[in-house]
């Protein structure tokens, strides 16, 4: 494994953190400031892609700022996983960028510079966490990822805002501080002051089963942005935010962020070569299995979208713990892909949440009744990302659910591929009727359509991007598959 | 019989002490705090002074004409100008450290009188100042006062 | 010249007050300057001072007083001595004082007009009394500084309103109590030793046998009368009524400076007069310190929850980041110890910045309840940043100093496998975390809109990039404090940030001071 | 009995418990070969002072030299009080400083047997405090007790004239100047030292400004000159201390 060391990874995260300069500065005129939005996420994304090439051949881009604590120097590390989740990421931020310059102007909010500032800052730490080479720099960026979304779930300032946001704010802060903080300072202490994700593996003598299930169960709880029950109430409640938060951040960067830390604990921290010595990523898995299915559960009885949605995300977010905590290779792969495959789904899907909202002012399902056939974009968009979260054919979600499936197979986890198979089809159960009634339904009494269009065109076209990235994912999942399978190779 | 006389000063000093500790915690009227923080104090310059006592023998800390300026005359010392220190030590008679009380403790206690009596002067003030406010020195009255809102 | 910063670091301070009891009472516009003038000149010397320990060989600068030096290998006079942890100290402690002064010139001015003088020659020799505390190699200098600081501080809290007479009262008591103890251990170590300088005690207490009732009443005396003096729970009560009703500028030097001046001297008694071995070993009481440690916070933390006056809730996160900071220094090995210091002070600027900020919100608003924060971020924004930034570092995120605190104080204490005191330590920082978040949230949210539903038009997007509120009360009385007042509140804002980046450097001089600790783990 | 008499007697009984503990642990009282007593720091001051300082009295010498930086700050203690007194009472209004000056010409009014025997004291007492405070070297006495005696005269002249009277001889701004100029004099005493290139508080290098034949000689004069800036101090602030508490601060009437 070749280590480059370069400047870009930093560069990378930078981007969008420097783009709060114009953002303010452009306060007044309001075209120059989301052109400034965008032109910080294209560099964002063609920095992240001028590394790609060299991550493929198996190069490993490296900075280091400064040892901040005896040991641990504040660190980027650009491996396949981070940058398979960079990838996802800054792809994303430049079509939520279009698409909430519609949806803020289609609906006159206020405090749009805080807005699109904060936003920006968020996609930083997002990086930031993707980058990082160790557990330290992790957890700092995790922490500004939580304070960096605050103002922006509770952008509406209402009372039910504020509620939100303080539910969210101390569940997310709650947990890191008081579990994953004393975790990492017990693995600092027990490792001999080391943190970096490639020299911790080596646990055996150190801890015992149950000194590294306490260690274990602290982590994955501890990131709670990562949704396992009963850690996973903050997420319904962020629904609150603009659409296009929970777009980006409640479907991709912050959910994400927890799942990837997850993932980071398994495989850099732990590793999975010492927890199936131990046995205790069972109990992780119980947990996470549970989960899936009381989240879908909950979001079958859901009338307002959003938090359909969101019980969804808890539910898929438990899919890749779950994956991941089974060991086996085919499920950690799957793991790492469902990332990518849940991010593009999970996005058209709330997408398609805001631009009815934009179009309608609807927020509640059993408004929806006979609407497919006035948006009929959006409504297809809907469609074919709800087939790429079920695991259909024809959508990427296939792909990746396939591999957690041969992965519980191969761990002899019978119980928990039931899991798997039992939560699609609840998955389906809960967003068929959805798009049935929308193209095929009748309005409810008084209730009409006639007048309705198509969201903005800054809306509907992204929205429409990434669902056919979900369909294209099925056939060309080339550039995601080769990131996951280097960073299974790499460990082996 | 001599444990006793080893030991009464130091007893004496505990005692005394407690009665001052007693008062500063139970006592409700402020002045007797301040009656029972001077007692308090009292008792530890007592400690200390103890510290330093040489027995029987032992005479105050101030050296005799002699023993500062040895036998000779007076200006004979004087005569020996700048490099007198080695001259007039040879001279002088020697000191039997028994013979003279510690000074120290004698010193560390004059300073701490002084901080005794600033502090009581401060305390005093802010009971006057106290009294001024709430027309009382009784801890009772005065928090009854505070908790009427009076505060 | 260069040798006499030692020195100098305390004369300014008190030169100053005598140059102002000279002139001041005739010509009271004087003071502010002299003030001014005497503080940043000790800021400088205590700098000197830090420069000169660390060019120094052996890490420690020893100044001399009366110029009689050593003889025998015994101090005949009083010294001073200057290692890395005093340095830090001194630096601290000038440089909050002389962002103090600053800060306080329109509050002094409003709060007590017709005591100017009165005021600045107080702060001065209370200011010269902490920094004495620091520098001083001798336990009974200590003793007679400690009284200096106590008196001003008794006289600065007295002069507030009618509520802080009383509770300067009850700090005259437990304040006397706190040093009476104090000088009888002093006494108890006299007694046994013959001596009353600190390394002098330290080298002839080897030879006395470790099972000496009286050295072992003498260290619990000691250890009693600075817990009495830090408000160590439950010995806390006189604190949080003197530091709340004291006036501003008493409060915002006194809270962040004398409880960690005390906290000093107990770490200097247990590293440099009895010794980590007698300490930890010899006397085996680190599993009760630890534990009386960890219900300080707790109870620092609940006693925090339930007020609802600003400076009182402060007042009782200072009660619980005390216990931090004990417990730490008794977790028995070098990582508590470097987080209690770097704790020391990366709290004392902490609680300097929010009582700033408390002191201006109050002067702004006239109110010291909670809700005087609603609504806030708009009137006041840049106080606002500097109390955001310090409620970071007090719930301890990176990358405020806070933070690498917390993680020192962690690592000792799962160390040292005190785990209790591991969750005390992350249950206050999430009381920290509610306490401070609800603050945040109504000074950004609360009261923006009165009617409670946002508004969602163009206009309040012009109102607000023109500095204007549709809805708010009139500006004039809400106007920002003067520069005077935010100046310094934002200098300690960034110096927050600039501690905690630079941690590893900071944790590299405590470790100078630590570094005997390293041996005693060694040793298990 | 209250629950507050109960925990102070709780308090009070472990704390004398300890405290009788320890004291099995001392030397045997009077001992004079006890490491307190007998240790090199007291054997040097016993038999070294009168060499290095030439002051017969010992406790003098270690006061005001060995230990001079402590009794500076001893100093600033008391005028630390008398300041602190004034800051938390006050020190009279102008319009009262006025009807201090009325009242002070009502004197011949007061009691004739009180002011007669204080007119015969007060001076007797001022000069005995000055050769207390001059005497100090030889003698028990010094800066303290001199200055507490003169700011005594003072109090006698309150108590026999009014506070009025004792005011217009020794006003308040007034005595917060001497108490400065106090501790002015003892600081800056260690301060001409440092000028001359010594340490704070080094006298012997003050033989050359001061008429003394040598070093030794020059920490002797220098001890007298710190003995009477502490009497400043200690002067007024004993008077300033009366003067608030017994007016409440408003500085008139008096007892």
């Amino acid at each position: 494994m070749e280590i480059v060391t370069s400047i870009i990874p930093l560069l990378a995260c930078l981007a969008s953190l420097l783009a709060v300069i114009p953002i303010v500065v452009f306060r007044k005129s309001p075209n120059l400031r989301e052109a400034a939005t965008v032109v910080a996420g294209v560099a964002k994304l063609s920095l992240v892609l001028t590394m790609l090439p060299g991550i493929l051949s198996g190069k490993v881009y490296e900075f280091t700022f400064i040892e901040i604590i005896e040991g641990i120097p504040l660190q980027f590390r650009v491996d396949g996983l981070g940058m398979l989740f960079a990838l996802v990421a800054s792809s994303l931020w430049i079509l939520t960028s279009f698409y909430a310059v519609g949806y803020m102007r289609g609906l006159k909010e206020h405090a749009q510079t805080r807005f699109y500032s904060f936003f920006a800052i968020s996609l930083s730490a997002t990086l930031g966490v993707a980058f990082s080479a160790n557990l330290f720099t992790l957890y700092v960026f995790y922490e500004m990822l939580s304070l960096a979304t605050f103002p922006l779930v509770t952008h509406n300032q209402d009372k039910e805002a504020r509620s939100g946001g303080r539910t969210y704010l101390s569940y997310l802060l709650g947990t890191s501080v008081g579990f994953v903080l004393p975790a990492m300072i017990f693995c600092y202490v027990k490792s001999g002051s080391s943190l970096s994700f490639t020299e911790l593996h080596d646990w055996s003598g150190v801890l015992d089963p149950s000194a590294a299930l306490l260690l274990l169960l602290l982590f994955v709880f501890g990131f709670a942005k990562a949704g396992i029950m009963p850690f996973h109430s903050w997420l319904p409640n962020a629904m609150v935010a603009p659409t296009p938060v929970s777009a980006l951040l409640h479907a991709v960067a912050v959910v994400k962020v927890g799942v990837f830390s997850v993932i980071r604990v398994f495989t850099g921290v732990l590793g999975t070569d010492f927890l199936s010595t131990v046995d205790v990523a069972t109990v992780v898995s119980w947990a996470a299995g549970a989960t899936v299915i009381i989240s879908s559960l909950i979001a079958m009885t859901q009338d307002n979208l959003k938090r359909l949605l969101a019980f969804s995300t808890v539910g898929q977010l438990s899919y890749i713990t779950l994956g991941v905590s089974l060991l086996a290779t085919q499920a950690v792969q799957g793991s790492m892909l469902h990332i990518p495959m849940h991010a593009f789904g999970k996005i058209t899907l709330f997408f398609c949440a805001g631009a009815i909202y934009v179009a309608t002012g609807k927020k509640y399902i059993s408004q929806m009744r006979g609407l497919g056939r006035a948006m009929p974009w959006t409504f297809g968009a809907f469609a074919i990302a709800a087939m790429s979260v079920i695991g259909l054919p024809l959508t990427g979600g296939l792909l990746s659910k396939m591999y957690m499936i041969w992965g519980a197979a191969n761990a002899q986890q019978h119980a928990l591929l039931a899991v798997y198979l039992v939560s699609s089809v609840l998955n389906g159960v809960y967003f068929f009727p959805i798009v049935y009634r929308a193209f095929l339904g009748k309005p409810a009494d008084g209730e009409m359509h006639d007048r309705v269009k198509e969201a903005p065109l800054a809306c509907v076209i992204p929205l429409v991007i990434t669902a056919t990235v979900s369909v294209l994912l099925f056939f060309f999942p080339g550039v995601f598959f080769e990131l996951t399978t280097l960073m299974i190779s790499s460990k082996s | 019989m001599e444990f006793i006389v080893n030991n009464f000063n130091y007893w004496i000093y505990v005692i005394l002490m407690m009665i001052g500790l007693f008062a500063m915690i139970a006592k409700n009227n402020l002045i007797k705090k301040l009656v029972g923080m001077t007692i308090f104090q009292t008792a530890i310059i007592l400690f200390y002074v103890s510290i330093g006592v040489k027995g029987e023998g032992a005479t105050i800390p101030i050296l005799s004409y002699e023993q500062v300026h040895g036998t000779h005359h007076v200006e004979e010392a004087d005569h020996a100008g700048e490099d007198d220190s080695h001259h007039a030590q040879a001279d002088l008679p020697e000191i039997d450290a028994r013979t003279i009380t510690n000074p120290i403790p004698h010193v560390l206690m004059l300073t701490a009188i002084v901080v005794g009596v600033a502090t009581l002067g401060v305390a005093l003030a802010i009971s006057q100042r106290i009294f001024h406010f709430y027309g009382s020195l009784d801890e009772d009255v005065i928090l009854a006062k505070i908790q009427k809102g009076d505060g | 010249m260069v040798e006499q910063f030692p020195i100098l670091i305390e004369l300014c301070p008190l030169f100053g007050a005598i140059l102002i009891a000279i002139l001041g009472f005739r010509m009271p516009k004087l003071c502010y300057p002299i003030t001014v003038l005497a503080m940043a000149l000790s800021c400088a010397a205590a700098i000197g001072t830090f420069m000169m320990m660390l060019a120094s060989p052996s890490g420690t600068v020893i100044y001399d007083l009366s110029g009689w030096g050593r003889v025998n290998d015994t101090a005949i006079s009083i010294e001073y001595r200057v290692d890395a942890l005093s340095a830090l100290m001194l630096v601290l402690i000038s440089s909050v004082a002389f962002l103090n002064v600053i800060y306080s010139k329109v509050r002094v001015a409003q709060e007590t007009p017709s005591k100017i003088p009165h005021f600045y020659i107080l702060y001065l020799l209370l200011v010269a009394g902490l920094e004495g505390i620091t520098i001083t190699n001798d336990a009974f200098n200590l003793y007679v500084l400690v009284e200096i600081s106590s008196l001003t501080g008794y006289a600065l809290i007295a002069i507030g309103s009618k509520r802080a007479v009383i509770s300067s009262f009850n700090y005259v008591i437990m304040g006397t109590i706190g040093a009476s103890f104090f000088l009888l251990g002093v006494g108890y170590l006299y007694i046994k030793t013959g001596t009353l300088n600190m390394s002098d005690i330290r080298s002839i207490m080897e030879a006395i046998p470790d099972d000496s009732k009286a050295i072992k009443v003498g260290f619990m005396l000691i250890m009693i009368g600075v817990w009495v003096k830090m408000a160590f729970f439950p010995l806390h009560g006189w604190l949080p009524n003197a530091y709340a009703y004291a006036p501003t500028a008493t409060g915002a030097l006194m809270a962040p400076l004398v409880t960690k001046v005390m906290i000093y001297i107990m770490i200097r008694m247990m590293l440099s007069v009895f010794g980590p071995e007698y300490v930890y070993e010899t006397l085996g009481w680190t599993d009760v310190v630890v534990t009386l440690s960890t219900i300080a916070i707790v109870a620092g933390s609940f006693f925090a929850l339930s007020r609802s006056d600003l400076r009182k809730m402060l007042t009782y996160i200072i009660v619980a980041e005390v216990g931090y900071m004990v417990g730490g220094a008794w977790l028995a090995n070098s990582q508590g110890m470097t987080g209690a210091i770097y704790h020391l002070l990366s709290d004392a600027l902490m609680t300097f910045c929010l009582f700033m900020v408390v002191g201006i919100v109050v002067s702004r608003t006239g109110d010291p309840k909670l809700t005087a924060f609603q609504g806030l971020y708009r009137k006041m924004p840049i106080t606002m940043v500097g109390f955001t930034i310090a409620a970071l570092s007090m719930i301890g995120l990176p990358p405020t100093c806070g933070f690498f605190s917390k993680w020192y104080l962690l690592r000792g204490g799962i160390e040292a496998g005190q785990y209790h005191y591991v969750g005390a330590l992350l249950f206050s920082s999430l009381v920290n975390a509610v306490l401070f978040f609800r603050l945040i949230e109504m000074a950004y949210y609360h009261g923006a809109h009165a009617h409670g539903e946002p508004i969602r038009d163009e206009d309040h997007e012009q109102y607000r990039m023109h500095g204007a509120d549709p809805d708010s009360q009139p500006k004039e009385t809400l106007a920002n404090a003067p520069w005077s007042m935010l100046g310094p509140m934002l200098v300690v804002a960034i110096g927050l940030i600039a501690l905690g980046v630079f941690n590893s450097t900071v944790t590299e001089w405590i470790g100078q001071v630590v570094a005997n600790l390293n041996v005693l783990e060694g040793a298990n | 009995m209250a629950p507050m008499k109960i925990v102070a007697l709780i308090t009070v009984i472990i704390t004398g418990g300890l405290l009788l503990y320890a004291t099995g642990d001392f030397p045997a009282w009077g001992d004079p070969l006890s490491p307190a007593n007998n240790s090199a720091l007291s054997r040097h001051y016993i038999e070294q002072s009168r060499v290095e300082t030439a002051v017969p009295n010992l406790v003098t010498a270690v006061l005001a030299d060995y230990r001079g930086y402590d009794t500076m700050f001893e100093t600033v203690v008391v005028f630390v009080a008398g300041l602190a007194i004034l800051a938390v009472l006050g020190q009279g209004t102008s319009r009262e400083r006025a009807a201090i000056q009325r009242s002070a010409e009502r004197y011949q009014e007061r009691d004739m047997i009180n002011i007669m025997t204080a007119r015969l004291i007060v001076p007797v007492l001022q000069l005995f405090s000055l050769y207390v405070l001059a005497h100090g070297h030889y003698s028990p006495g010094g800066g303290f007790q001199g200055g507490v005696m003169f700011g005594a005269s003072f109090i006698l002249i309150a108590l026999a004239g009014g506070l009025p009277e004792a005011l217009s001889r020794l006003s308040i701004p007034g005595a917060l100047l001497l108490a400065g100029l106090g501790v002015l004099l003892y600081g800056g005493t260690g301060l001409v030292c440092m000028m001359l290139g010594q340490n704070f508080l080094d006298y012997h290098i003050l033989h050359r400004l001061l008429p003394a034949t040598d070093a030794v000689m020059a920490r002797y004069h220098a001890m007298l000159i710190v003995e009477i800036g502490v009497a400043f101090t200690v002067t007024a602030i004993m008077f300033i201390i009366y003067a608030a508490l017994s007016s409440r601060g408003r500085m008139t009437g008096g007892l």
